[in-house]
Formats: structure tokens, C-alpha cells, sequence
């Protein structure tokens, strides 16, 4: 994969953009959930399936960038798409933004996913299962998503049916599986050769160990608290398991080496 | 118009470099800011032998800033030496390199490493609020930074830029220390210490407990520091501390900085250097002042 | 639910009193807030003869913040005990004087027409960054420090808290030199110094040139700030600097302020101080906390 | 005058008001100048001539006030109209609020002007104009208003027009008598045994040295950099005469015991 990655990141060179992207569209999904697409044509043109963007916010009390991930991309459009939880000052104040109002935004960053002609399982957790969903789209191949909810309010599901197999988990057993995501694939008999996955750490740990057990191979995308985005201010770093490329002491950057790491190549 | 100054017999292009740490060594930048243009590229601390930094979180937000405790993560000075440097050189970028260290020894062996390299100007960090040993310590005592600038001078073979910390009672007592002992420019401010607690998980943000402060909030405090060492020492000054205009690069330079760092707005702003950059010319054009030195310090 | 603490054996009914300066003496702030209701008020400054303060402009905006140089304007004492104590009294407020001078003289003339008077607690600024003579001085050096502290706590009959500045190397000694000379508490933090800038008109904005930074942007350094303090000294400490909601409260009591001010936040909204008292009761229920002394001081 | 200030001061108490006012009308008046009317009951009903509001910025950056002062009073309607002119960061985010917008405002605040039943000469210059509208609409007497343009370009003079005599000075002398407000004064034979103003310092103070000489009561409205416009700070002194009520140090605040001053009381 490093090689893949690494062709990755030279085709996304010079590719970076931050522009003031129209909020084309802007509903709610569920409760505390949002539903944004944004013209960016730029970034669009650019943009793979588990990249992500810096989302700036108009209150100039509050400087950094919230990553989001993208969750759709119509590059005919020339449209992004995010979709997000509120969780803090930033995020709530990023639901008000009306239809028409303009966001800053910076992307596309990260490496996203690299995908591999293999029978796949495509695992969100929680806020992780939007970034999985451009994926199941672009996947052409034998796949199946694993979607872990809290409970039977299951946004997005319809439009990972609409692309491919599903297969759900809910936390309060109201809908599928009862239990988490790695349940629902023992339970429900999901197989593949290789799993794509985002989600709160303790799933990407579950799934790190289950991808071990089946030898096959994961890739899992993290998160950490971000500042540049872009790779240069070392904040968002996580444990590797071999020296990374920067700084050469097991410190790998989310945002530029990730956020979707082999799950062999990262201590969770 | 001459945009350009001179620190130390060093010329700057024009007056705006980086904030040490803010900007990587440049190459992630570089999609967004030709290198070559700017003033200098100033690195991210460098020191003996890598260093792993804090852990995570690592970051903060906080009104108007934010607060890092990143613990001065760096490659060590071979990678550096082997990989930014000859980057930043075939870049067209004039170098500033950025040094730290936990102990005197640190230091010298960084700096006695880049004796024979192609770097304009060495930035010794001795202000850095986030890691244990060393760092800060030099930098609040008059007497711990007379010695270390001291040390570092006689081995430097390029002019060396103390930077100091502003977590201190009386910032001419450590220009004036580091200047006696032979600092040729000095660069203000680092950041200020902060915290930031979690009401709701009842603990800390960062893991560090405290971090550094910087971005738009600090900088009233840069202005009157940079102010008052101006006033304080005869060298040259870089000035920092929540630069992201050209509006903001003039209030230092006419309180006497003669070249300023654009440190946190880049994280805003990838491409803020260049356009203070631009908007310091159109000052200038609309204000009919053909030399930057002109301002450098006009305010009294 | 428990939400009164006990300051130097005064109970004030509510962690939330008023940053000294920005309240006048409660008369300005009674259409909008119950004077009664507050923890106590804090009065602006009072000298023992009338001040004129500085120059104008004696305000200007910063970046989250705002820097003033009011110079410490002030009817002086007789005016004051004539006015000032008899309204706040009615009004049925638990009363903090704060205390300025010049000279250690000044101070003493202030706290002994103070003496009989039925004021609960004195407050002495000796952290001023305004006003050229005194004031500061005594805040910046541990001994002189010392010195007036203990001077001072010799004649006040009410408990007295030293006010410290944060434009100091290390607060911990400032706040050592305080407690050891008898300081019953500790209020933290006054402002930092700053300076702004007009690039158009290039002059200071501030008649004074620099001025004292306050608002949510210096909030950081004032949880260092207290934080660092509670774990050094004894005695309770009232934490301030940019405190404008129940959650910025809260950092500041998490990190060890057993009472906090709300100063510049009241020009943003003069209601500020109840709507702290009452987020603050929200956040106790929310998290079924009975009493808000188990929250002073529980990040650690 | 001061026995009816303190009159005013004592009608004024509680009846102060922090509101989020809604944005009913915002139009360009001329070049660089807007003209504002915001809903705002409670404030509406207590306002007088001469009082100014306190203007909060949604930028959050920016947490001071910016005084403005009041143009009209619809205490029918609940609105208050402020027109300003946009000369720095504050009020040019002032000027892109849109209608429909919220904008927090504090007031009435200051004394405003106490009318007197005297023949009275209202003087305006630039924007100390349109503070002396409302006035002019009030006084119930023999009243002429002296406006002072830069040029040709004279905002609100139609209003001016509808409800007394005008007299115009420009600067460049397009229109009316060529040069300040005093020119015109004495050029086109204005008479009063009353002045009301407000206008840039260099104009006040020859207002002040005019009405010592003529031997009339002048009432000015000052301006000075505030933070809380209360009273409480101190921040907005001007030198007055006397001691000042509150510090007794020849220290009036701006926003409490003015911005209406007796010219005499005041060093200009
Ligand atoms: C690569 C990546 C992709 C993400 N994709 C999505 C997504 O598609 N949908 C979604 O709802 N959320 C996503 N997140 C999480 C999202 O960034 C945070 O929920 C958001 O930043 C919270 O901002 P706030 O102001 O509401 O919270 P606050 O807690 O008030 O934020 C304070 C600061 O902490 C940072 N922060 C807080 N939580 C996180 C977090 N979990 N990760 C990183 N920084 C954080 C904020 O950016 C801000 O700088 C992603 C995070 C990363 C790193
Ligand atoms: C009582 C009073 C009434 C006023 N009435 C009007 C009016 O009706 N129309 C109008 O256009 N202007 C009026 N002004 C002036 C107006 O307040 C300023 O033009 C405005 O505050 C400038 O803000 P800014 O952010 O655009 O400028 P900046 O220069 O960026 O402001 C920076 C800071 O300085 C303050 N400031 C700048 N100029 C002034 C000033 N002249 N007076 C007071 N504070 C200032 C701002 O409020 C802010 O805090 C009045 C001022 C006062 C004191
Ligand atoms: C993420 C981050 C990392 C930093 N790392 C360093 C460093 O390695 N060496 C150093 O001297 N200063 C470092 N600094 C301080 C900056 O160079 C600068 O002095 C400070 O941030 C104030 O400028 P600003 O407000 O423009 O950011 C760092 C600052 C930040 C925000
Ligand atoms: C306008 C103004 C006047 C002040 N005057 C005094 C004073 O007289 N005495 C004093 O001890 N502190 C004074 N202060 C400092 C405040 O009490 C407080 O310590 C500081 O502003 C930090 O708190 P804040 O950010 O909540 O304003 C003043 C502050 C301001 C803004
Ligand atoms: S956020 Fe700066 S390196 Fe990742
Ligand atoms: S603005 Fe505070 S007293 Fe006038």
C-alpha cells in the first residue's frame, strides 16, 4: 500500500485548493445530523473517496478549520458533499449556515482510500458511516457495507442500498443486529477480502483485531485534532508501527499520511 | 519600491517570514506560496537527534487563538540536513533554520552541524513553552540566556537570532542579556503559556495540561514587547505574535521590527504570507513610501 | 443546591463578583443586574485623594479583547465612603473595594478610612499597568510585593486580597511573597500590557501608548494563571480575565478559583454576571453537583 | 441646564434596554453613508433626540460597541433609524448586514438634547447631521438647520427641508455658502437665541467660540472612544469646567452625563 499511497500523494500535489465554496444545499438528516453540499469545483475535480476538508468558520472568535470528511463528490456538478454531527460550538454554528451563504473551505486533504479490486466489506460507525459512502459508490466490485448505529434512526442507509449490500447494526438492537458492527458481520455471515472502515476508535480497534484474525488486509480512517491539515504543524500525529517519513519517530500525521492508515500500521 | 531588509548582513527580499513550526520546512506550503518569494522560510525547530514531541491532543482552540503543545516533534539534524535543507535550497528560499535543544550541548551540536550549510540565519529557540527540560528555562533567566547565546555564538558560523519568550516581567532584561552576549538579531514573541480545561470531561484539553498561545489574540502583547525592545537594544528584530494581515506586519514594523513572521494565520490561510506581502506594497504605494526602512520603527 | 463560598471567612452567596473598572461602584449596572443577587461587587479603584486619570483615547479594540489605559480615575476616598459604600449598601450588595495607589502611603490612608466602614472585603491593585508611579511596581517584584502586603494587612480590618499581575515571569512567586505576608486571598488575573497601533494615522491608538489587555482573549493565560496559583498557595483565590460565560467560569473554578470576576464581558452584555449564576446553577443540576465548592479546583 | 439634565437622567433610569433588534430597512444614502432602521420596541419608546445606541458587531472578534446616534424615533412603529458613515472594519461589516438581519443594540443611552421653546438655529456637520433630524422634527419653535456637506452631495437634506428652514454650507462651495457652517451662519444671516449641534471637534469649537460671542446657550454633542457606554468605565471623558459629578476631577463622561453638552461646560 505505502507505494499506492505514495503515487497518491504526488497525484494530489498541487491539487490542494482553499476557496469560498456556495452552501448549494443544506437539510438535516437526523437529529443532529446535517446534510451540506457545497460548490467547489476546484476541489470536486480533485476530490477520492475518504479524503477529507478543512471547514473554516465565519465566527472569527474561532480560528481553526473542522475537518469533515467528503461524503459525496459530483465532479460534473462540481459539488462536495458533507455530513456531519453537532457536537460543539463549531458544528452548531456550522447548521445555521443557510442555502446560499458562503463556507471557506480547504481541500481536498488527506489520501483517502485506496481501492483494491478485492471483495470488500465497507464498515461505518456512527458519524464514520458518511465518508464510507462515496466509497461504496466508486467500489466496482463484490461489496457489502456494515453500518452501526445507535439506534433504528439509520440515516443514510437508503443510499447505501440504493449502491450495494447492507448490512446493519444498531446498539439498542432496534434494528439488525444487536451489538456493534464487527456483530453484525460474525452474526450476519458478511465475508470479504478486505475491509474499508471509519468510526470511533474502539470500533477501529475491534476492527483492527478481526482484520488480524481473518488475515486481511483493513484500512481504517482516524481522527485527531487538527490545525495546518495540510502535514506541516505535527498536531494531529498517531502512534505507527514503523518510523514515519517526517520526523522519523513512529509519529504519523492524520492529516497528510492519513486519516485512512492500514490498520497494521497504527497503534490504537 | 525597495521591499527589502537586512538582518545581520543577511538581505531579506522583503520583510515577511514564517513562524517557526507553522510552516513545516516549507514543502507543504509550497502548492500554496512560492517559497522563493518569500523574505525567508523559517523551519520548525530542529535539534540534535529526533525528538517523538508530546502526546495527543496536542491542540487547542481558544478565543481568537489557539494553544499547541506539539513538544518540538522534529527529524534531528541529519534528516534535516539531507532532506529540508537541499529542498529549501533548489526552493529558491532564503533559510532560516529554527534551533532547540534540552541542554547547552543540544545546541552546539546543532549548530556546529550547519556550519558548513547553505543557511542564511539560525533561530535558537530558547522560549519554548512545551517541553520539560530546557527550552523555556533559558529563556526566562537573564543570566541562562546571556551564557547559552554566548555558547552558541562562538560556534555559530552564521549570524544567530535569539528568540524570546514572552512569559517573562520585563522583556528588555532578556534582549538586553542576549544582545551583550552577542545575539545579532533577536526574534519576539513565542507564545504565551495557556491552558484550557474541558467543563463537561472535567480535565484538560491538551495532554500536555498548558500549551502555547498564538494567533490574533496575542498579538497586542507582541506589539508592545517588540515596541519596547526596540527601544531597548540597536539589532535588528523579527517581530511575531498574530500576524495575518499586512495591516497587522505594519503595526510591528513601525513599532520597530524590521522583518515579521506570519506564524498561525497560516494555518487560516495557507497563502497569508505572499499576501501580507502584496498588501505591505499597496500600503506603501498608496502612502508614497518607496523604502520599507522608512517605516521600521516610525512610531515613537 | 450549594452555590455560596466562603472568601477569608466572608460568604458570598454566589462564586461571581465584578472585575474591578469595568462595574463602577453597581450604580451604572442596577437597571440590568440586581445588585443584591451578586456574589458581591467589586468597585472600581479608589485612591486617597481624587485621580484624573490619563489622556484619551483611553480605550481601544484588539482582536478578542480590549486594551484600556483609564489611568485609574477615581473620586478618591471621601467621596467614595460618602457615596459609593451607603448605595452599595442599600442596594444590599456584599462589598469588595479595590484599593489603588502610588505609594505604600496611599494605600495605607485608603485601608485605614476603610476601617470602620461596613465593607466586606478589600481588594489591593497592586497590578495596575496604567498609571506611571507605584501601582505596578509593587506587582512585578516579589519583595515589594512582600512589603506592601504586609504593610497593608498590619492596618486593614477586613480581610485583604492582594491583586496580581500577569505580566510576570513566574506567578507563583508573586503569589507566594503575597500569602506569606498575609494576603487572606489572591485575585488573578489583571491585565496584560499591550499596544496598538495605527498604520494610518502611525501613532499608538491609546494616549498612554500601551495599554491593559482584557476579554475572552486573555482567558488562557488566566487558567494557567490560577491554576499554577491554586497548586502553589493556600489561600482562596477569585479568578478573572475574559470570563464572559457560566462555561469560561467554570474552567477558571475547575482550576482552582474559588470565586471568579466578570470584568470587560459586562460591556459586551451588562447582564453578564447573573446570566454566569445562573449557567453555572444549570451546569450543577446537569451534572447533579450539590454543592459548587466540589468543583473548585477538581481538574488536576 | 443642569437641574433638567439631571431631570433627564433620573426619566432615563431603567428604562436602558439590551436587545437583538431586527433589520427592517438598510439602504446607501450616499457614498459610504447607510441608513439603518431597526425594530426595536422597548428602546424606541424611551428614546429622545440626541441619545445614541450602542451597536454590537456579529463579528465576534470585535467585542465593543460602536456608538451610533439616533436619526429618527417611530415610537408607533417601535423603530429607531441610525444613519452612518463607514470609516472602519466595524462599520463596513455594519454595512453588509442585510434586512431581515438581527443586530444587538443597547440604548437609549446618553442624555440627548434638552429642548428649549427659543427661536433655534440646529447645526449639523457631516455625519453630525443626521443626529440633529429628529430634533429638527420635535422642536415646536422657530427653528432653521445649518448643514455642512463636503459637496454637492447632501444626504438627508430633503428630510431637513419637509420640516423647516435650511441653510447649506459645502466645502467646495457647489452649493450654498462656500466653507463651514459659521460662514453660512453669517453669510445668509441666521439668527437664534439657541444653538443645537454636532459635528466634527474643529466645528464645535467654533460653534462654542460663535455662541460666547453671540451670548447664547449652545448644546453640543461630543464624541470619544467607549467601552460601555453606561457610565461605568470611565473610558470617554472629555475636560469639562466643573468637577464632574462622578470622579470630581473636571472628568464628564461623554456617554452619561453627555454626549449633549452646555458648550460652556466642556474644553473642546
Ligand atoms: C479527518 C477527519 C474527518 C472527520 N469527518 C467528520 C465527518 O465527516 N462528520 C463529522 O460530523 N465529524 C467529522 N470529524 C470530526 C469533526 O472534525 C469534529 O466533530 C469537529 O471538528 C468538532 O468541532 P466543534 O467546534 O463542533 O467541536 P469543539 O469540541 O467545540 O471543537 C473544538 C476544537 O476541537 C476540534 N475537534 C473537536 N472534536 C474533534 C474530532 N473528533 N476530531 C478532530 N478535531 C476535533 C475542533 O475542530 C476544534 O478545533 C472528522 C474529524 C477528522 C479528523
Ligand atoms: C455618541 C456618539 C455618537 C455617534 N454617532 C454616530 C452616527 O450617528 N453616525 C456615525 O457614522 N458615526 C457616529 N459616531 C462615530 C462612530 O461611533 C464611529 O465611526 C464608529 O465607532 C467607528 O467604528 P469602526 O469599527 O468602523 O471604526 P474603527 O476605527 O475600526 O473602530 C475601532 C474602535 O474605535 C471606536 N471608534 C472609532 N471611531 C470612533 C468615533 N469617532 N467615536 C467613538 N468611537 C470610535 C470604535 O467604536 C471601535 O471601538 C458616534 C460616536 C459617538 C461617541
Ligand atoms: C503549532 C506551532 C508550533 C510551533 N513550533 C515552534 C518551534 O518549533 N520553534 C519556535 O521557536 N517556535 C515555535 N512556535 C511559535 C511560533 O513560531 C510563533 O513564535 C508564535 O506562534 C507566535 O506567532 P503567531 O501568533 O503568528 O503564531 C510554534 C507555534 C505553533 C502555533
Ligand atoms: C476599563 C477597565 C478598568 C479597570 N480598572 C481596574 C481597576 O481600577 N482596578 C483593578 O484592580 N483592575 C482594573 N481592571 C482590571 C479588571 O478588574 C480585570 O482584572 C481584567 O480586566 C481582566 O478581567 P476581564 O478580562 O474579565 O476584564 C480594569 C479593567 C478594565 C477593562
Ligand atoms: S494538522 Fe498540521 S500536521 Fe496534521
Ligand atoms: S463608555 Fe464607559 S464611561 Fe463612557
Amino acid at each position: 500500500m505505502s507505494k499506492e499511497n505514495s503515487q497518491i500523494k504526488e497525484n494530489c500535489k498541487m491539487s490542494k485548493k482553499q476557496v469560498m465554496a456556495e452552501i448549494i444545499r443544506h437539510t438535516s438528516l437526523s437529529d443532529g445530523i446535517f446534510d451540506m453540499t457545497l460548490k467547489a469545483e476546484e476541489i470536486a475535480k480533485e476530490a477520492k473517496a475518504g479524503q477529507f476538508i478543512s471547514v473554516y468558520l465565519n465566527n472569527k472568535s474561532k480560528i481553526l478549520p473542522r475537518p469533515i470528511s467528503i461524503c459525496g463528490i459530483d465532479k460534473e456538478a462540481g459539488t462536495l458533499r458533507i455530513v456531519y454531527r453537532t457536537v460543539g460550538d463549531g458544528t452548531k454554528e456550522l447548521s445555521d449556515y443557510k442555502e446560499g451563504e458562503m463556507v471557506k473551505i480547504l481541500g481536498p486533504l488527506g489520501n483517502g482510500f485506496t481501492q483494491k479490486d478485492k471483495k470488500a466489506i465497507l464498515i461505518g460507525g456512527g458519524i464514520g458511516i458518511p465518508p464510507m459512502l462515496e466509497l461504496m459508490k466508486q467500489l466496482d466490485c463484490d461489496k457489502t457495507a456494515v453500518l452501526g448505529y445507535r439506534d433504528s434512526d439509520m440515516f443514510l442507509k437508503d443510499e447505501f442500498e440504493a449502491v450495494g449490500d447492507v448490512v446493519i447494526s444498531t446498539e439498542d438492537g432496534s434494528f439488525g443486529t444487536k451489538g456493534n458492527v464487527i456483530d453484525a458481520i460474525k452474526e450476519q455471515g458478511v465475508e470479504g477480502s478486505i475491509i474499508y472502515a471509519c468510526g470511533p476508535t474502539p470500533m477501529l480497534r475491534g476492527i483492527k483485531a478481526y482484520a488480524e484474525e481473518m488475515g486481511i488486509e483493513a484500512q481504517i480512517s482516524m481522527e485527531e485534532r487538527m490545525a495546518c491539515g495540510i502535514g506541516a504543524c505535527l498536531a494531529c500525529v498517531c502512534k505507527s508501527k514503523d518510523v514515519d517519513s517526517h520526523s522519523h519517530v513512529h509519529n504519523k500525521r492524520v492529516c497528510k499520511d492519513g486519516p485512512v492508515f492500514d490498520a497494521r500500521e497504527v497503534e490504537l | 519600491m525597495n521591499l527589502s531588509v537586512d538582518i545581520a548582513g543577511v538581505t531579506m527580499k522583503n520583510p515577511v517570514t514564517t513562524g517557526s513550526g507553522t510552516f513545516g520546512s516549507g514543502e507543504e506550503f509550497s502548492e500554496f506560496v512560492d517559497l522563493s518569494k518569500l523574505g525567508a522560510v523559517t523551519t520548525k525547530g530542529v535539534a540534535n537527534v529526533p525528538w517523538p514531541g508530546n502526546s495527543v491532543p496536542r491542540v487547542a482552540e481558544v478565543y481568537g487563538g489557539m494553544l499547541n503543545a506539539i513538544g518540538l516533534q522534529n527529524p534531528g539534524i541529519d534528516v534535516f540536513v539531507e532532506r529540508d535543507i537541499p529542498y529549501l535550497k533548489k526552493a529558491g528560499a532564503t533559510i532560516i533554520v529554527n534551533v532547540c535543544g534540552k541542554s547547552e550541548k543540544d545546541y552546539l551540536e546543532v549548530v556546529e552541524r550547519l556550519a558548513d550549510q547553505p543557511v542564511d540565519l539560525l533561530e535558537i529557540n530558547v522560549s519554548c513553552p512545551n517541553v520539560k527540560e530546557g527550552g523555556i528555562a533559558f529563556g526566562q533567566d537573564p543570566k541562562a540566556l546571556y551564557d547559552i547565546t554566548k555558547a552558541v555564538k562562538a560556534k555559530a558560523k552564521q549570524p544567530i537570532i535569539m528568540k524570546l519568550s514572552p512569559n517573562v516581567t520585563d522583556i528588555t532584561e532578556m534582549a538586553k542579556a542576549a544582545v551583550d552576549a552577542g545575539s545579532d538579531a533577536l526574534s519576539l514573541i513565542n507564545t504565551l503559556t495557556g491552558m484550557k480545561i474541558d467543563i463537561e470531561r472535567r480535565d484538560f484539553v491538551l495532554a500536555n495540561k498548558t500549551g502555547g498561545m498564538s494567533g490574533p489574540a496575542i498579538k497586542p502583547v507582541a506589539v508592545r514587547m517588540v515596541y519596547q525592545v526596540a527601544n531597548a537594544v540597536d539589532v535588528p528584530i523579527i517581530g511575531m505574535g498574530g500576524i495575518s494581515t499586512a495591516e497587522d506586519a505594519l503595526e510591528f514594523i513601525m513599532a520597530g521590527a524590521t522583518a515579521v513572521s506570519v506564524g498561525t494565520a497560516n494555518f487560516i490561510n495557507p497563502a497569508t504570507t505572499l499576501e501580507v506581502v502584496d498588501g505591505i506594497k499597496t500600503y506603501m504605494e498608496r502612502h508614497q513610501i518607496n523604502d520599507i526602512n522608512e517605516l521600521i520603527g516610525c512610531v515613537k
